[in-house]
C-alpha cells in the first residue's frame, strides 16, 4: 500500500467517514467531525497550494471569508438560496484569487507570505468594518440551508449535527478526489516541478506564473467552500474567520500533517481540529499543551505526522 | 500644521514599536533564514516580567535587567532544545516550531503571571514636552532612541565586528562557514539570544505606552513582521525604516483620511511597494544561479 | 539562415561586465562547444540565450525569430531544450515522472479537465508515459524508472536530465557541463548520447571541461575569456590558438612564452 | 483486529458521559477565560467557580449538589458554538451561563434555541436580547442602556455637541451603533467620529482630530481592553480640556491603575454598584449582596472584583434561584422560572423578566460614576 496512492486515500477516507459514528456516544462528536471536514477542505486547498506548487499563504483565510459571508449576504441582498450562495462565493473568490494572484506569485518565500498576510487582514478589516453590511465585529446570522426541512417534509427526521456531518464529508471526499487528480495530472505534475526546480520547470515549457495562478484559484475555492459550510453550518459568522489566526491555523494543520499528502494535510486538520477539545481536560495548561504538542511533532517528525509515522513503519518492516 | 506635527510624532512612536520588533527578526533571520513567529513573545516577556519584578519591589532597572536576562535565558533554550534538535527540516516546519513556541511561552506565561492587562511608570515621568506646536510624551523619546540605538549597535556589529560578520557567514553557507572555523552552533545561540535580548529590550521600552498582557505579542510580531519585510528582510537599515514608515503611514492615515482603514492604508502600501520591489526596500537583490 | 544566431550579447552584474559582445553560430545537426577558464562566462551565456537572464545588449535569433530576452517556457514551445550545471532535478518525483514532466508542454490541456480526471487528460498522460520510458531506456535508465530521482548518483542524474530535455523533441539542446562528476565509463556514455541525439538533426550546444570529450566531439569551438570571446573555429584551430593556450595557462605563462 | 475495535469503544464510551448522576444538577459555562477577551472570561469563570463552592458547602439547591462544566472558548465564536452542543449533548447540562462576548453568544444562541436549553449571557450587544429568544436571557445592562445613562449625564451638564472615539472591536463597534442611534433623543450632536483597533499603542492623530473639530464639548470612548486606558492617557497628554466619558466596558479599579490616577482624573462612566461597594449608602438594596460578593471574591482570588465577575454572579443567583423556584432540573421549567424572576437583587441591578423583556434591568440600575484622587464617586 503506497501512500498517498490515489484509490488507497479516497477509500481511507470513506472509510473513516462512515466507520466512525458507530463509535460516537453523543451528536457532539458529529459536530467534531463535520468540523474536522470543513478545515480538512480548506487544508486539502494548501496541500494543492503548497504541497505541490510550493508557495506558501498567510491570507487564505480571506477566501474563508469571502465564501462565509457569501452565504451569509448573497441570500438577503441577491435573494438567491443559500446554496447557490455557496457556489457564487466559490467563484467571487476565484475571480479575486485570480485578480491578486498574478502580482502576489512574483514575489517568493516570506514576501509572498506577508503579501498574502495583508490580502487576509485586508478582507477581514472590510469585513469588520463595514458593520451596515457584514454585521461588523459581532458577526451575523446565515439563512438556512433548508435540507432538514425538506427531509423532514420527505419523512426523515435527522439531528443538525448528524446531517451536517454527512454533507461535510461529502464534500470533503469530493474535495480530496479533486486534489488527488490533479496530483498525477500533468497541472499536477508541472506544479510539482515548479516546486522542486523553478527554473528546471520553466526551460521544459511550465508557464510558471499561469500555474502558480492556477493553483492559487483552486485553493482559494476550496478556502471558500470551507469558509461557506462552516458558515451554513453555524447559521452564523464572525470576521474571525477571514483572520490572520485562522490562516495561520490553516497552514499549520496541513505542515503538521504532512502537507506533502492530501491524507497527511486532512490527517493535521483532524489532530488539530480535537485537540482543543480533547485539551480541555488540561483547563489552563491547555495552550501551552497545545504549543508543546506542535514542537514536538515538527522536531521529531519533521514531514509531518503521517508520513514520518509512514516511513517509521515501513523502516520496521525492512 | 501643529496637527501634522502631531500625526507624525505619534506615527515616529509607534513605528520605533515596530521597528524594535522587526530589528529583533533581523539577526535570527540573518543567522539562519528562519523567521521566528516567537520574537513578538520576547517583546511580551520583557514587558511582564518587567511588571511583576517591578510589582514585588524590585526597582525599575533591576525589573528590567531580570526581565532582559529571563528572556534571553528562553531565547537559548528555544535554539537549543528547539531549533537545533530541528536542524535540517524544511524552514516550514521551522516556521511552525517557532509559532508552537509562541504559543507555549503565552501559555505559560498565563498561568505563571495572569491574564490581566499592565503597565509600569515611565522612565522619566509623563509631563508632556511641547514640540512646535504637538506634543509628546518623555516615554517616546525612550522608545525612538531605542530603536536607534539598537540599530546603531546591530549595524555595527554586522559590519565591523569578526561575530557579526561570522553571523552573516553562516547565513550565506553554513557549510562554509563551518570550513573556515566558524562555530555555527554558537552562532545560533548568539543570535537567538541576542534576538531575544533586543525584544526584552524593546517590551521594557514600550510598555508604558503600549500597555502589556500575555497575548500582546501576536499582534506586535505581526506588525514586526510587515515592517521587517517592507524594509528588507535581514536587513536592519530595512527594519529600521520599514518600522517607522509603517507608523508614520498608519498615523497619517488615521489623521487625514480614515481611523478604521489605517491598517489597511499600511498593508495597502507594503503591497505596493513589493509589486515594485519584490525584496523591500533595502532587500538585497538575488540573482539565480543555476 | 542558422538555427541560432546569437549577436554582440552582454550583460553587467554590478557595473562587472560578465559577458561582452558575444557572438556565434549553429547549424542543425552540428555540435558547437563553448570553452573557458572558470568564470569565463560560459553559464551566465547559456542563461542568456534560454532566456533565464535578460541581456543588456546584443541579440539571439533561433530559426530566424528575434528571441532576446523570451521568457524559457516560451522559448521552449520554440524548441530550446536546456541542462544545468548544477543540477536541477525535481527531487521528490520518480525518475520517470522527471522524464514526463519534460513533455509538459505535450501533454498539458485544460486545467478542469486535469481536476476532474477527464479521460482526455488520463488519454494524454498514457502516451506521454509511453514516450518517456522510451527516453529513459534511451539513456541507460529504465531500470530506475520508479525510484525517486534523489536516490540516483550524479552521473545517472546528469543521463536523467538530458532525457528530459530531450523529452521537448528541441530543435537546439544546450548541455552545461554534462560530463562533469562523472566517470570515465559515464563520460563515455553522454558522450556517445550526444552524437547520437547530434545525428538525429538536433544542434547542440556545449559548455564542458573535460578537453578530451570536447576535441572530440566537437564541429565548432567557441572560447570565452573574461566574458568577452577570445577565439572560434574548428577543435584543430582553436587548440593552437596562442590566445586560448594563454587563457587556459594563465597571462604569466602566456607572457613567459612572449618572452621566450 | 476485533480486539482492537472492541478495546476503542470501551474506551470511547469511558471518554463519553458518565453515567446518569441523577442527584446532581449540571450546568455548563464556556467562557473567553483566554484570548483577548480573557478580562471578561478570567473573573466570570472564577465567580462562577465560587458560588458552586459556596451554594454546594450550604447544602446545594433543594438538597441536590450542582456540578459545573466550564469551558474556554478564547472569545472564538465557533469554539463556542462546539462547546455549546459538547455542554447540551456529551455533557447533559440543564443550563448554559456564559457567552463572555457578543459574538460568542450570538454564535451559541441556535443551538440552545434549537435544544432548548436555557441560556444566560454575559455579554453587552441589545442584539441578544431584542427580539427576544425564548431560551436566551441575559445580565449585563445592554450598551444602548449604557449610551442613555451617558448621554442623561450630559444633558444635566448641558454638552450638546460630543466627538466619539470608538475601538473597532465587537463591544465598541456595537455600542457606537447604538449611541449614534439614541443620541438625538437627548439633543446630542455626535460631530467627530473616530476609531482605534484593538491592539493600537497610539490615538493621539484621532484625538487630534477631535480636539481641532470646532464646538466639541465632551468625548465619549466605547470600547474595552486596554484601548481605553491608552484614550484616557494620550487625551491629557494632548492637554483635551473637556469632559471625558468612559463606556460600562471599563468599570473596573485596573481602568484606573492602567490610565494613571492623573489622566484619569474627572473621567465619567456608567457603571454597577459593585464597583462603589464601600461608598454605598447602607439602606441601598445592593450594598449586601455586592459587599459579600466582593469581600468573598477579593479574599478567594486576591486580586479585586471586576463589574464582569458581576454579570456571572448575577447570572448564577438567577439561574439557582429559578430551579429551586421550579423545584426540579428540568430545563423547560428552569427557563419558565427565569422568565418570571421578579425583584432579584444582583450586584447589577435589580432584574424583573418577562416574556418579552429578557434582561429585566433598568436604567436605574446604572450608577454615573467618575474617578477622583484614583477611586471611584457617585455623581447623583
Amino acid at each position: 500500500m503506497k501512500l498517498g496512492s490515489k484509490h488507497t486515500t479516497l477509500l481511507v477516507l470513506a472509510v473513516i467517514i462512515i466507520v466512525a459514528p458507530f463509535f460516537f456516544p453523543s451528536s457532539y462528536y458529529f459536530r467534531v467531525g463535520s468540523l474536522i471536514f470543513i478545515n480538512g477542505l480548506a487544508v486539502t486547498g494548501i496541500v494543492i497550494l503548497t504541497g505541490y506548487a510550493g508557495q506558501v499563504s498567510l491570507g487564505h483565510a480571506g477566501f474563508a471569508g469571502i465564501g462565509a459571508y457569501a452565504c451569509a449576504l448573497a441570500p438577503v441582498y441577491l435573494g438567491v438560496h443559500p446554496g447557490l450562495a455557496l457556489i457564487i462565493g466559490a467563484l467571487l473568490s476565484g475571480a479575486i484569487a485570480f485578480l491578486v494572484g498574478r502580482p502576489i506569485l512574483r514575489l517568493k518565500g516570506y514576501y509572498l507570505g506577508v503579501a498574502s498576510l495583508g490580502f487576509g487582514i485586508l478582507v477581514a478589516m472590510l469585513l469588520t468594518n463595514e458593520a451596515q453590511i457584514t454585521g461588523g465585529p459581532d458577526g451575523i446570522r446565515v439563512a438556512d440551508l433548508g435540507i432538514r426541512g425538506l427531509l423532514r417534509e420527505m419523512g426523515f427526521r435527522v439531528k443538525g449535527s448528524e446531517l451536517w456531518y454527512v454533507l461535510t464529508g461529502i464534500c470533503l471526499l469530493i474535495g480530496a478526489w479533486l486534489a488527488l487528480n490533479l496530483h498525477d495530472s500533468p497541472t499536477g505534475r508541472a506544479l510539482r516541478a515548479l516546486h522542486g526546480s523553478e527554473v528546471a520547470a520553466r526551460t521544459v515549457g511550465v508557464d510558471v506564473a499561469r500555474l502558480k495562478l492556477q493553483a492559487f484559484v483552486i485553493s482559494a475555492v476550496f478556502a471558500s467552500v470551507s469558509g461557506s459550510l462552516l458558515a451554513l453550518q453555524n447559521r452564523f459568522i464572525t470576521p474571525e474567520v477571514a483572520g490572520f489566526l485562522h490562516s495561520v491555523e490553516m497552514v499549520t494543520m496541513a505542515v503538521l500533517g504532512g502537507v506533502g499528502s492530501v491524507l497527511g494535510a486532512i490527517f493535521g486538520a483532524a489532530i488539530l481540529t480535537t485537540l482543543p477539545q480533547v485539551l480541555t481536560v488540561f483547563a489552563e495548561y491547555e495552550y501551552a499543551v497545545l504549543g508543546l504538542v506542535m514542537m514536538l511533532v515538527m522536531i521529531f517528525l519533521r514531514d509531518g505526522l503521517l508520513p514520518s509515522l509512514a516511513k517509521l513503519i515501513k523502516g520496521r518492516e525492512q | 500644521m501643529p496637527e501634522l506635527m502631531q500625526f507624525l510624532l505619534s506615527g515616529l512612536t509607534v513605528g520605533a514599536v515596530y521597528a524594535l520588533v522587526a530589528l529583533g527578526f533581523t539577526i535570527i533571520y540573518n543567522a539562519s533564514d528562519v523567521v521566528n513567529f516567537a520574537q513578538g513573545e520576547f517583546v511580551m516577556l520583557g514587558g511582564m516580567i518587567t511588571v511583576f519584578a517591578y510589582g514585588a519591589g524590585a526597582p525599575l532597572p533591576l525589573a528590567a535587567a531580570v526581565a532582559i536576562l529571563t528572556t534571553v535565558f528562553v531565547g537559548v533554550a528555544l535554539n537549543k532544545l528547539a531549533i537545533e534538535p530541528a536542524r535540517g527540516a524544511p524552514v516550514v516546519s521551522l516556521i511552525i516550531i517557532t509559532i508552537g513556541a509562541s504559543i507555549l511561552i503565552r501559555g505559560v506565561t498565563q498561568i505563571v503571571f495572569d491574564k490581566q492587562i499592565h503597565r509600569f511608570p515611565a522612565f522619566t515621568g509623563d509631563a508632556p514636552i511641547p514640540f512646535f506646536g504637538a506634543t509628546l510624551l518623555p516615554q517616546s523619546l525612550w522608545v525612538v532612541g531605542g530603536a536607534l540605538t539598537v540599530f546603531v549597535g546591530l549595524y555595527l556589529f554586522f559590519t565591523k565586528t569578526l561575530t557579526g560578520k561570522a553571523v552573516l557567514a553562516t547565513a550565506n553557507n553554513r557549510l562554509a562557514a563551518q570550513l573556515v572555523g566558524i562555530n555555527t552552533g554558537w552562532v545560533m545561540t548568539l543570535s537567538f539570544g541576542l534576538s531575544a535580548a533586543i525584544g526584552a529590550l524593546a517590551g521594557v521600552l514600550v510598555t508604558p505606552i503600549t500597555l502589556t498582557s500575555y497575548d500582546v505579542g501576536i499582534g506586535l510580531a505581526l506588525k514586526g513582521f510587515a515592517a521587517a519585510m517592507l524594509g528588507g528582510m535581514g536587513n536592519p537599515k530595512g527594519a529600521l525604516v520599514g518600522g517607522l514608515l509603517l507608523g508614520v503611514i498608519e498615523a497619517m492615515t488615521a489623521g487625514y483620511l480614515s481611523s478604521q482603514y489605517k491598517d489597511a492604508a499600511a498593508f495597502v502600501v507594503i503591497l505596493a511597494v513589493l509589486f515594485a520591489m519584490p525584496q523591500g526596500l533595502f532587500g538585497a537583490k538575488s540573482t539565480e544561479r543555476v | 539562415m542558422s538555427l541560432l544566431q546569437v549577436d554582440g550579447l552582454g550583460i553587467e552584474f554590478g557595473g562587472l561586465k560578465a559577458v561582452d559582445n558575444v557572438g556565434f553560430k549553429v547549424e542543425p545537426g552540428e555540435i558547437v562547444s563553448v570553452i573557458g577558464p572558470n568564470g569565463a562566462g560560459k553559464t551566465t551565456l547559456f542563461n542568456m540565450i534560454s532566456g533565464i537572464y535578460l541581456p543588456k545588449a546584443g541579440r539571439v535569433t533561433l530559426a530566424g525569430q528575434d528571441v532576446t530576452g523570451m521568457e524559457p517556457h516560451l522559448l521552449a514551445r520554440l524548441g530550446l531544450s536546456r541542462t544545468f550545471q548544477n543540477l536541477q532535478i525535481f527531487q521528490h518525483m520518480s525518475v520517470l515522472e522527471n522524464v514526463v514532466a519534460g513533455f509538459h508542454l505535450e501533454e498539458s490541456g485544460n486545467v478542469l479537465s486535469d481536476l476532474f480526471a477527464l479521460p482526455g487528460s488520463r488519454k494524454r498522460a498514457r502516451t506521454v508515459r509511453a514516450k518517456a520510458e522510451v527516453l529513459l531506456a534511451r539513456v541507460g535508465l529504465e531500470r530506475a524508472a520508479g525510484a525517486e530521482a534523489g536516490s540516483l548518483s550524479y552521473g545517472a542524474l546528469k543521463r536523467l536530465e538530458i532525457a528530459r530535455a530531450l523529452a521537448l523533441s528541441p530543435k537546439i539542446l544546450l548541455l552545461d557541463e554534462p560530463a562533469a562528476g562523472c566517470n570515465a565509463v559515464e563520460t563515455e556514455e553522454i558522450d556517445e548520447l550526444i552524437a547520437e541525439v547530434a545525428k538525429s538533426g538536433v544542434a547542440i550546444l556545449l559548455v564542458e571541461h573535460d578537453m578530451k570529450l570536447v576535441m572530440r566531439i566537437s564541429n565548432h569551438i567557441v572560447v570565452l575569456d573574461h566574458g568577452e570571446k577570445i577565439a572560434e573555429g574548428d577543435p584543430e584551430t582553436v587548440s593552437r590558438n596562442p590566445d586560448v593556450i594563454a587563457a587556459y595557462l594563465g597571462t604569466a605563462a602566456a607572457q613567459e612564452s612572449e618572452h621566450a | 483486529m476485533k480486539v482492537l475495535a472492541s478495546t476503542a469503544l470501551a474506551a470511547l464510551m469511558a471518554a463519553g458521559p458518565a453515567g446518569p448522576a441523577l442527584a446532581d444538577i449540571k450546568i455548563g459555562s464556556t467562557l473567553a477565560m483566554t484570548g483577548p477577551a480573557s478580562f471578561l472570561g478570567d473573573p466570570e469563570a472564577k465567580t462562577l467557580e465560587m458560588l458552586v463552592e459556596e451554594v454546594n458547602a450550604a447544602g446545594g439547591i433543594n438538597g441536590e449538589m450542582i456540578e459545573l462544566i466550564q469551558y474556554d472558548d478564547g472569545a472564538d465564536p465557533n469554539k463556542a458554538r462546539t462547546f455549546a452542543v459538547r455542554l447540551i449533548e456529551d455533557d447533559e447540562v440543564v443550563a448554559i451561563i456564559g457567552g463572555s462576548t457578543t459574538g460568542t453568544t450570538l454564535a451559541l444562541m441556535p443551538e440552545v434555541d434549537a435544544a432548548g436549553i436555557p441560556f444566560i449571557s454575559l455579554a453587552g450587544s441589545i442584539s441578544i436580547i431584542d427580539p427576544v429568544e425564548p431560551y436566551t436571557f441575559k445580565t449585563p445592562h445592554t450598551d444602548r442602556m449604557a449610551c442613555q445613562k451617558v448621554f442623561e449625564d450630559m444633558q444635566k451638564r448641558g454638552i450638546s455637541k460630543i466627538g466619539m472615539i470608538s475601538g473597532t472591536g465587537g463591544f465598541g463597534a456595537s455600542m457606537r451603533k447604538q449611541c449614534l442611534e439614541v443620541a438625538s433623543d437627548y439633543g446630542i450632536d455626535v460631530i467627530a467620529d473616530e476609531s482605534y483597533g484593538p491592539k493600537d499603542a497610539d490615538m493621539t492623530p484621532q484625538l487630534t482630530n477631535i480636539k481641532a473639530t470646532d464646538g466639541i464639548e465632551a468625548v465619549l470612548n466605547p470600547g474595552f481592553g486596554q484601548g481605553p486606558a491608552i484614550v484616557t492617557r494620550n487625551y491629557s497628554q494632548l492637554g483635551i480640556d473637556l469632559p471625558l466619558y468612559q463606556s460600562h466596558g471599563v468599570a473596573s479599579q485596573g481602568f484606573i491603575d492602567l490610565a494613571g490616577n492623573e489622566a484619569a482624573e474627572g473621567v465619567r462612566l456608567p457603571g454597577t454598584a459593585l464597583l462603589v461597594a464601600d461608598i454605598l449608602p447602607a439602606d441601598d438594596p445592593q450594598t449586601e449582596i455586592v459587599r459579600a460578593y466582593k469581600t468573598a471574591f477579593e479574599q478567594k482570588y486576591e486580586m479585586p472584583v471586576s463589574t464582569f465577575g458581576g454579570y456571572a454572579h448575577d447570572a448564577f443567583r438567577i439561574l439557582v434561584a429559578a430551579i429551586e423556584k421550579a423545584g426540579s432540573s428540568d430545563p423547560e421549567a428552569i427557563r419558565d422560572a427565569i422568565e418570571e424572576t421578579s425583584g432579584l437583587v444582583g450586584t447589577t441591578g435589580t432584574y424583573t423578566f418577562s416574556a418579552d423583556d429578557h434582561l429585566g434591568l433598568d436604567l436605574s440600575a446604572f450608577k454615573m460614576l467618575e474617578i477622583n484622587n484614583g477611586g471611584w464617586t457617585l455623581v447623583d
